[in-house]
């Protein structure tokens, strides 16, 4: 033992840690091979748990059945739109797209929409008709407590109500700024908040973020009504699942 | 009885992060609150304890020589072991909270540190007892960081509204400079205790200027020479 | 299972190289450290005192095993400690004499009679350079506390106006003797039980008039003790700290010291303790 | 008389007689007479504060004084240190800069919570007054910029801004409460700062679009206000002129080093000038950045603090060179629309380096150094 | 995104706003311990430049070419980003060590300026998270060598300005709780907030 | 009268203005010799340098200028009787810096009669050595503050060219004004002793340099200069002006070295008064044993100039000043810039006491010392470039290494840094302490 220990020997030092190193590969890639697909899992999970909250019921992996379609303003970036099927049948569409002007850069947003191009109505708040729209901010760095009020949807727990389920447990919280989209159908002027000379409300000191998120959500909407066809077409089941460009 | 403090030692008299100010990194950034903590902590636990079990098992047929990088492929396995499975099984918020920080445990101070220090000189049930009370003391004062941190932020602890008069959120704590001023605060506090006591028992005490850096010989990683 | 071989292949790749150029290494850049420096540095004590002249405990350990110094030059280590060095070195070291400061006065805020305003830096040696300092003896303890500041080990207390040593914080390091601008600090045997707790050479009248505990060189001690315990220096009389046999503590009832400048390190301390200024 | 004279033997012992060191005479100025004249050349400022935000102005000024004074005694109390340091009225300084640097509206406890900030986090952490290495004022301000993004970004407008100026006063107010604002109905309405229209003006419409978004607040009518301060912003930071009469009165009593204010105002000037000549659309001309922000506060209060200052005349030159480049990178470029705080806190920051590079060569210098290097 | 943003983006936000010490929590260590000198942090500064550019150089060309891409050997197909820690920890420390080694040989004034602090970083969070963030940004091996140069340099501005706070803090009172590390803590705090003010410069 | 005799008004950088500057108490009073007393405590070690070897016992009779103790070294100087009498005893008095020293103490006889003086000189002829020989026999030292033996200054070492006397007239200290009524009463005196000390340096330039607000001892010399081939030089008010770095700065624009000797830059620098004391030992071979001190402050009911002999009591020096009007608080050996506070009033009368001055019990407010606002005052008005208040903060946290590479040893103490504080820090404490502290250390180290 004590032979090893003190050894200099170079061959049995380069030895030693080769077989050490070879023992931990071996490891390591067992435990790389066991967690190779929750992993995977995990990461489509992300995506469907959005799409849940925006979407209809499914019974497909809509994150896989999906298509990008290049944004009908000037801009011309990237929306992609996911398809969510029950029995093979298109149920809900889901746009996803950024908009780069929020007050500190992206804001990434999904949102759903009916196949009529009408933003969705996930459900409404409790014992109120306000309505809780599909739209959902999936992305933004937006300054906490200023901007990032207006993109994120949390539900605060408290001390008083922690241990009880919101009976709208399965709903998205409610934000009244990106509640104010639902079943809005996108025309031919942009959506605007008032400030902007538009009708849409904003929280004031984040006018900036509330901007974007008109934006981004006016961008899904209307590429989705000019690229209608294409897109359903590109996402029913005919099309086998498979992921598509569509030129505008 | 050696067992016993083998395992308290790291939860406060020499806890890794308010004694001997190791692994500051993770201290600060994943701190913003108390789940974070929580999580960071557990996985730094995982690792602590496998490596030095390991660690100290291998410890009688090491090479001294090349003791230091045969350590590190280790604790860097487990490390690797501990993301893939965070990434497996973890709720994915914590995931992105902890970030490359996962990783950074392979450079953690206190894990090297312990498996040079105590694992390697020790059999593996005290090196178990040891990696798990120096993590479990990592995690303590990880947690009680992100506890504050989040209940100064916004008044609510693991996410759940404390006060619930606290109607507007406070940044400051939560940020990167809050980290800094809020760990500040929590070592000016234990100094304020350990001067206390010392006073008490008519000794001096000095607050520790340094880190306990030393503790961790990675540093010497194959080192073949001292400067003379 | 490809995944497999091609991991373990890839680290043992590297695990072999790795180990040959460390192995190679450790052959081209022979070890220059001494072991032993190490060694020594852990059985120091680590408060880097500075008391053995050297710049550290480290700096220490070096000379120690270069042989520049004898372990017990470290007025810290206790004698296991110090034993433990030599014997882990293979040398020969003789007992360590033990020592302890006394600050040899008694002069304080009650017993001082007068005392000029001074308004200025709160430090005996930057006071020492005004006119002396505000104490009207000029052999007297300024109060200040430069000797407590500069002390590393916290071993002395400015009580009531006075500096009086903790015999067991103190180590013996002597940083206090080279601060203090009046002297008054001496390095003496730990065993040491009574002090004249006076360093005026003047005549006793002049004393008297501005201290009330000065010692007058009435020499009732040297009377009452063995011979070549104290010694007469001057106008005063000081324990003669050399002597193998110092004085003991019935001494102090035995001389009945007029002025109570005679006293044990124990009750000197309670005297300063319990004495509230009443001035 | 003589006989009086005679019978008072007044030449003491010399046992009362006070010892303390060379020299025996002293200057008249001390550190109390140094920030009671600061306050004296803040007073325009407040005086206009309170003027155009009416009483709730006088509430933060008041709230923040107290709340700092407060602060700086219950430390001492706490620290056991002698309370009477506030005698030297640095904390007031303190805490009347603070107030300055708040909008009006701030509820009581964010003057708590920034009085905290500055006496404790900005000053007393570091041993108190002379020992904070960061302007105490600053990290309030930014320590509460961070915290309460909201609070501290929403404004108030001034008395003036309605009717009167109704040409002018709508580019700060958005569409929805011009009316109320009109019919003056609204007593807790907000409105915008012209560094916050600027800036939001480069994020709505980058390049070409912006100079058009910027002729409303760029007209001489705007300027004209921004002179007297009748502009939405902080209490103190709105009256240029207060301000520079501030300034007037700091440099008359030689209290900052004038190369501070005039090499931070100057930079802004010359680079904002140089980025609006040719890139018309990324800010406003320069005119315009010195006379809103917190510029003219900043350049003469706050960036002369002398505790958080550099010592020298070159250093100071150095100094309000660096503050001026860093505003104007943060108000052209970056996310903040106002840069004053951050760049005079970073620049502090490197003060203990330029007092390094800007320490006068002792008397006589040169020669040892080459008799240095002869012996070496 | 154009080539020039692209850079400017890795470059000024690698120095200011992601600073790497004070807005990314990494090489905290180093950055507290070091810093109690100017001279050491200028010494320390040097060497964290050249360790953290080196390192990434090298890590992100075992990355792009090893770990990134599912690679092909004796017929076999794998990916082996799994080994990604395992590889980089390795590879830095051994690449240190030889740098150290060679610096001896070679240079000894140079060792005298950088060698003393290469053993202290051989690896801290800085230079396994220089490693780490390119790949997990996907750089190209040049946009990672530039990142891993300019973190180093944010590393170097804090570090230096830093130091030379603790240097003058060394004169002032701090009261007894908050000495030592405590005010260290709190004063780069202050200096975070600072660097705040750069946000969104890119 | 003044305005047609022109001189060039030089200055160097830094400095301070106090704002009282007192010199109106005593400006205008003439200087009276002060009446013999019955006995006198002559301070043994009265130079910088060497004590010198005592040579009388107790109940020795001595005469006026009779040696007392005699040089013991190179750097050392003879000390004489101030009167004839007796020496009734050698003890131990209080010294000017408060701590004990050792005085011969004379019991005047009444008839104050000459011991047998040297032979007069005629100086226009005589060799340097010879000049210089006599200045050391005389005992004269430095009168304007440093009491450094006058001889030593006077022989540089060979490698060493001097090509500058500046004759020390600036009396910026607040105050004081011995020099300014010297100047003014013996214009002949100084002026001569300067050319002496010229002759003896072998030097033609020959400066003395006076600050502007001695216009009529400015009038009074240049009618006189040119008789002896002397410059004069209007110096500004500004204190330190009379420091002799800065007086050669602002004389010549030379730089001294830090850490270096006047003599570096060529330039030797010599006091009005021991200019004067050098005539009175080269043409009438008298040895010093007397000097021109103010004595002044507000408690004082007549300031005056006053020669006293060396050993007066300063206590005898204010009676003969009338006593005083109001309770003085301080009581200061020199001026109120550079002196030294005193707690007793039987210090006597040195070469080198160029003033005693009391201050009123009220103006010497016990004032509290803050912590440094980093105002930069004191670096503007430090002569030295120093940067006091780092410096002090440095010392304050005892950190003297640091102390010493920023410079403290090169501070010249002139209190202009202290004055101008706002917030009260005895700087010049802090730096007299640091110098301290760094030669223990660095004695330390040699052994
Ligand atoms: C620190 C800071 C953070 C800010 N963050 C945001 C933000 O996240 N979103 C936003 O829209 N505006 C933000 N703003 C405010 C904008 O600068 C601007 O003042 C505001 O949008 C003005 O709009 P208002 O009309 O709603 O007040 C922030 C301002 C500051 C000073
Ligand atoms: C020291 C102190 C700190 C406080 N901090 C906060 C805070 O961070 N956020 C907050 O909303 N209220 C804070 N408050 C105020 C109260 O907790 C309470 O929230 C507030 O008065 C009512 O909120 P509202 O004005 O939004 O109704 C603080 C009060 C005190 C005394
Ligand atoms: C701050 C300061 C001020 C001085 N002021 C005077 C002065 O006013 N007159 C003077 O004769 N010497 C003054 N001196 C002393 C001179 O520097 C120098 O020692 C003296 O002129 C040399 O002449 P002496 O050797 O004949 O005294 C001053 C020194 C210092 C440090
Ligand atoms: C000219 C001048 C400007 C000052 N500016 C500030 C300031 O901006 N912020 C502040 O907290 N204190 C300021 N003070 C007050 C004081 O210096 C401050 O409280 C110290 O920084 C505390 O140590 C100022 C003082 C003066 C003399
Ligand atoms: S013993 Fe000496 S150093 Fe200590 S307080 Fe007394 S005089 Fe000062
Ligand atoms: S009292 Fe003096 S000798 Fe004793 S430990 Fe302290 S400094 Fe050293
Ligand atoms: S530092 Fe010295 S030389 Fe400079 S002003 Fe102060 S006392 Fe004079
Ligand atoms: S004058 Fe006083 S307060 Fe001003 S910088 Fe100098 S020491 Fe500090
Ligand atoms: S934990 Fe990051 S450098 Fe130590």
């Amino acid at each position: 033992m004590n032979k090893l220990k003190n050894t200099e020997n170079i061959l049995i030092l380069g030895l030693f840690l080769g077989v050490i190193g070879s023992i931990a590969a071996l490891a390591l890639a067992y435990i790389a091979d066991l967690t190779k697909q929750p992993i995977t899992d995990m990461k489509t999970q992300a995506v469907n748990s959005a799409l849940r909250q925006v979407l209809p019921e499914f019974d497909n992996d809509p994150g896989q059945n999906r298509v990008v379609v290049k944004s009908a303003d000037k801009q011309g970036y990237d929306v992609i739109f996911y398809g969510a099927l029950r029995n093979k049948q298109l149920v809900g569409i889901a746009g996803q797209s950024v908009s780069l002007k929020g007050y500190s850069g992206k804001i990434q947003a999904i949102v759903g929409l009916k196949p009529d191009g009408t933003i969705r109505t996930v459900g409404t708040i409790n014992n109120t008709n306000k309505p809780i729209s599909a739209v959902l901010i999936t992305e933004h760095k937006e300054t906490p407590g200023l901007g990032a009020v207006v993109c994120d949807r949390v539900r605060k727990k408290t001390i008083f109500n922690m241990f009880k389920t919101a009976d709208d447990a399965n709903l998205p919280p409610p934000n009244p700024i990106l509640d104010q989209f639902a079943d809005l159908k996108p025309g031919k002027i942009p959506w605007k908040t008032v400030k902007e000379g538009g009708t849409l409300k904003y929280v004031t000191g984040a006018t900036i973020s509330s901007n974007a998120i008109a934006e981004v959500t006016y961008r899904i909407a209307n590429t989705f009504a000019s690229e209608r066809s294409k897109i359903i077409a590109a996402l029913t089941p005919a099309a086998n699942n498979v992921i598509k460009e569509v030129k505008p | 009885m050696n067992l016993l403090q083998d395992f308290t030692r790291g939860l406060w008299k020499e806890n890794p992060i308010l004694v001997l100010l190791l692994g500051m990194c993770p201290t600060l950034a994943v701190t913003t609150n108390a789940t974070n903590g929580l999580g960071m902590g557990v996985a730094t636990v995982g690792v602590l304890v496998g490596s030095n079990l390991v660690i100290s098992l291998i410890r009688n047929i090491v090479p001294k020589k090349i003791r230091i990088p045969v350590y590190i492929v280790v604790i860097a396995s487990f490390v690797t072991a501990v993301d893939l499975l965070m990434k497996a099984y973890a709720p994915p918020a914590l995931n992105d909270a902890l970030g490359i920080f996962i990783p950074l445990i392979v450079v953690n101070c206190i894990v090297l540190g312990r498996a040079e220090a105590f694992a390697s000189k020790h059999n593996p049930l005290r090196s178990l007892l040891d990696g798990l009370g120096m993590g479990l003391g990592f995690t303590l004062s990880l947690t009680v960081l992100g506890g504050v941190r989040e209940f100064l932020g916004s008044g609510s602890l693991f996410q759940i509204k404390v006060i619930t008069a606290w109607t507007e959120e406070c940044m400051l704590p939560v940020s990167a400079p809050g980290a800094f001023i809020i760990l500040g605060c929590f070592l000016a506090g234990m100094n304020y205790l350990n001067i206390r006591r010392a006073v008490k028992r008519g000794e001096v005490y000095i607050p520790p200027q340094g880190l306990g850096c030393h503790h961790c010989r990675l540093c010497d990683i194959g080192k073949i020479t001292e400067d003379s | 299972m490809g995944e497999y071989l091609l991991a373990v292949l890839i680290l043992a790749v590297i695990g072999v190289f790795l180990g040959c150029i460390i192995g190679i290494a450790a052959k081209l850049f022979k070890v220059q450290t001494d072991p032993r420096i190490e060694l020594v540095t852990e059985l120091l004590p680590g408060v880097n005192c500075g008391g053995c002249g050297m710049a550290g405990c480290a700096d220490f350990a070096r000379s120690i095993v270069t042989g520049e110094n004898p372990p017990n030059k470290c007025p810290v280590c206790s004698q296991e400690a110090v034993s433990a060095i030599a014997k882990a070195l293979g040398i020969e070291v003789g007992d360590t004499v033990k020592k302890v400061a006394v600050v040899l006065c008694g002069g304080d805020k009650n017993q001082e009679k007068v005392e000029n305003l001074y308004n200025g830096v709160s430090d005996c040696v930057s006071a020492s350079l005004i006119a002396g300092g505000p104490k009207s003896c000029a052999y007297g303890c300024l109060g200040m506390g430069s000797c407590a500041r500069a002390c590393p080990f916290g071993a002395i207390e400015m009580l009531n106006g006075l500096a009086v040593v903790h015999n067991h914080l103190c180590v013996g390091c002597g940083k206090c003797v080279e601060v203090c601008p009046r002297n008054l600090i001496k390095l003496v045997p730990t065993e040491t039980k009574v002090h004249v707790y006076c360093s005026s050479p003047e005549k006793a009248p002049a004393k008297r008039k501005v201290c009330n505990v000065a010692c007058i060189g009435c020499r009732k001690c040297v009377k009452a003790a063995k011979e070549g315990q104290f010694a007469v220096k001057g106008f005063k009389v000081e324990v003669n700290y050399d002597s193998d046999n110092l004085p003991s503590e019935e001494v102090i009832a035995a001389a009945a010291c007029p002025t109570g400048c005679l006293l044990t390190t124990q009750t000197h301390y309670e005297i300063e303790k319990n004495a509230g200024v009443e001035k | 008389m003589s006989e009086e004279v005679k019978n008072e033997p007044q030449l003491p012992s010399g046992n009362e007689l006070i010892l303390s060191s060379s020299p025996h005479i002293h200057d008249r100025e001390n550190i109390q007479s140094i920030m009671v004249k600061v306050l004296l050349a803040l007073m325009p400022a407040i005086f206009m504060g309170m003027w155009l935000f009416g009483a709730d102005a006088i509430r933060v000024i008041l709230l923040c004084s107290i709340f700092c004074v407060g602060a700086e005694i219950l430390w001492c109390l706490m620290a056991g240190k002698p309370t009477s340091t506030v005698k030297d009225c640095s904390a007031l300084v303190t805490g009347i800069l603070l107030a300055l640097n708040l909008s009006a509206n701030v509820p009581w406890w964010l003057c708590l919570i920034g009085a905290i900030l500055a006496i404790w986090l900005g000053k007393q952490i570091f041993g108190g007054l002379g020992h904070n290495p960061f302007n105490p004022a600053l990290v309030a301000r930014v320590g509460l910029l961070i915290g309460f993004p909201k609070l501290m970004t929403s404004w108030v407008p001034t008395i003036f801004m309605g009717q009167n100026t109704q040409s002018y006063s709508k580019a700060f107010f958005s569409d929805s409460i011009w009316m109320n604002v009109l019919e003056g109905k609204l007593d807790g309405i907000t409105c915008a700062t012209p560094l916050g229209l600027a800036g939001e003006a480069e994020k709505i419409i980058s390049g070409a679009g912006a100079p058009q978004l910027f002729s409303g607040i760029t007209t001489s009518e705007a300027y004209l206000n921004y002179f007297w301060g009748n502009v939405g912003g902080c209490i103190g930071e709105i009256s240029a002129v207060a301000l520079l009469l501030g300034g007037v009165i700091l440099v008359w009593f030689k209290l900052i080093k004038w190369q501070i204010p005039l090499c931070y105002i100057g930079t802004v000037a010359v680079l904002s000038w140089c980025i609006n000549l040719f890139f018309p659309g990324v800010t406003p001309p320069a005119l315009f950045h010195l006379l809103t922000g917190g510029l003219l506060l900043g350049a003469i209060f706050m960036a002369t603090d002398m505790v958080t200052s550099p010592m020298t005349g070159l250093g100071a030159v150095i100094f309000g060179i660096g503050c001026g480049l860093i505003t104007c990178v943060i108000r052209i470029w970056g996310n903040y629309p106002e840069g004053v705080s951050f760049s005079i806190l970073f620049m502090n920051a490197l003060v203990p380096l330029i007092d390094r590079v800007a320490t006068k060569k002792p008397f006589g210098y040169i020669k040892r150094t080459t008799e240095k290097g002869a012996t070496a | 995104m154009s080539e020039t943003s692209h850079y400017l983006q890795i470059t000024i936000g690698a120095v200011l706003v992601y600073n790497f010490v004070l807005a990314r929590f990494l090489g905290i260590c180093p950055f507290l311990g070091v810093s109690k000198r100017l001279d050491t942090a200028a010494g320390m500064s040097g060497a964290v430049i050249f360790v953290m550019t080196l390192a990434s150089l090298i890590t992100s060309t075992v990355y792009n070419y090893l770990l990134k891409k599912p690679i092909t050997l004796f017929g076999h197909t794998t990916n082996l980003d799994f080994l990604q820690i395992v590889l980089f920890i390795v590879v830095i420390a051994s690449l240190v060590q030889l740098v150290e080694i060679m610096l001896q040989k070679l240079s000894s004034p140079l060792y005298r300026a950088l060698g003393i602090y290469l053993p202290l970083i051989t690896t801290n969070c800085a230079v396994m998270g220089v490693a780490t963030l390119s790949a997990k940004s996907n750089y190209s091996v040049l946009d990672s060598t530039i990142f891993g140069f300019f973190s180093g340099l944010g590393f170097a501005l804090a570090l230096i300005l830093f130091s030379s706070i603790r240097e003058r803090l060394e004169l002032s009172q701090v009261p007894g709780p908050f000495q030592g590390m405590s005010i260290a803590l709190i004063t780069a705090g202050i200096l975070a907030m600072a660097f705040l003010g750069f946000s969104g410069l890119c | 009268m003044s305005s047609d005799i022109s001189y060039k008004t030089v200055s160097f950088k830094g400095g301070v203005h106090p704002a009282k500057d007192g010199k109106s108490l005593s400006g205008d009073r003439p200087i009276k010799t002060a009446p013999l007393l019955e006995k006198y405590q002559v301070i043994v070690h009265q130079n910088i340098g060497a004590p010198p070897k005592l040579l009388v016992a107790v109940g020795d009779k001595v005469k006026k200028g009779q040696l007392l103790a005699e040089a013991d070294g190179f750097v050392s100087v003879p000390l004489h009787a101030p009167t004839s009498g007796e020496v009734s005893a050698i003890c131990d008095i209080p010294g000017p810096m408060g701590v004990p020293v050792q005085a011969v103490e004379i019991k005047s006889d009444g008839e104050d009669t000459w011991t047998e003086l040297l032979s007069p000189l005629d100086w226009r002829n005589a060799e340097p050595q010879e000049l210089k020989d006599r200045i050391h026999d005389a005992g004269i030292v430095g009168m304007g503050g440093a009491a450094f033996p006058a001889h030593v200054k006077l022989s540089p070492p060979p490698d060493k060219k001097i090509d500058y006397l500046i004759l020390n007239g600036a009396e910026c200290e607040p105050y004081l004004t011995a020099d300014h009524r010297l100047m003014l009463e013996e214009p002949d005196k100084v002026l001569e002793g300067a050319a002496i000390l010229g002759r003896s340096l072998g030097v033609s330039n020959v400066f003395v340099g006076i600050e502007t607000n001695k216009e009529d001892a400015i009038a009074v010399l240049l009618k006189k200069a040119s008789a002896y081939n002397v410059g004069i030089v209007g110096l500004k008010v500004q204190y330190p002006q009379g420091a002799e770095k800065q007086l050669i700065y602002a004389v010549t624009k030379r730089k001294v070295p830090a850490g270096g000797l006047p003599m570096d830059v060529g330039c030797v620098v010599q006091n009005v008064g021991t200019a004067a004391a050098v005539t009175d030992a080269v043409k009438a071979g008298i040895p010093l044993i007397e000097r021109v001190t103010t004595v002044t402050g507000e408690p004082v009911k007549e300031p005056a100039n006053w020669r006293f002999r060396l050993g007066t009591p300063i206590i005898k020096a204010i009676e003969l000043a009338g006593g005083v009007a109001s309770e003085p608080g301080k009581a200061i050996l020199g001026g109120p810039m550079m002196g030294f506070a005193q707690k007793s009033f039987d210090v006597t009368i040195m070469k080198n006491t160029s003033g005693i001055l009391l201050l009123d019990a009220k103006d010497v407010f016990q004032y509290e010392s803050n912590p440094c606002i980093r105002c930069g005052k004191c670096i503007n008005a430090c002569a030295m470039n120093l940067s006091p208040g780092p410096l002090g903060a440095m010392i304050e946290s005892e950190k003297f290494d640091l102390a010493a590479r920023a410079g403290v040893m090169d501070c010249i103490e002139c209190g202009s840094c202290a004055y101008i504080c706002p917030a009260r820090i005895p700087l010049v404490q802090h730096f007299r302490r640091a110098k301290a502290e760094i030669r223990r250390m660095t004695q330390n180290q040699k052994k």
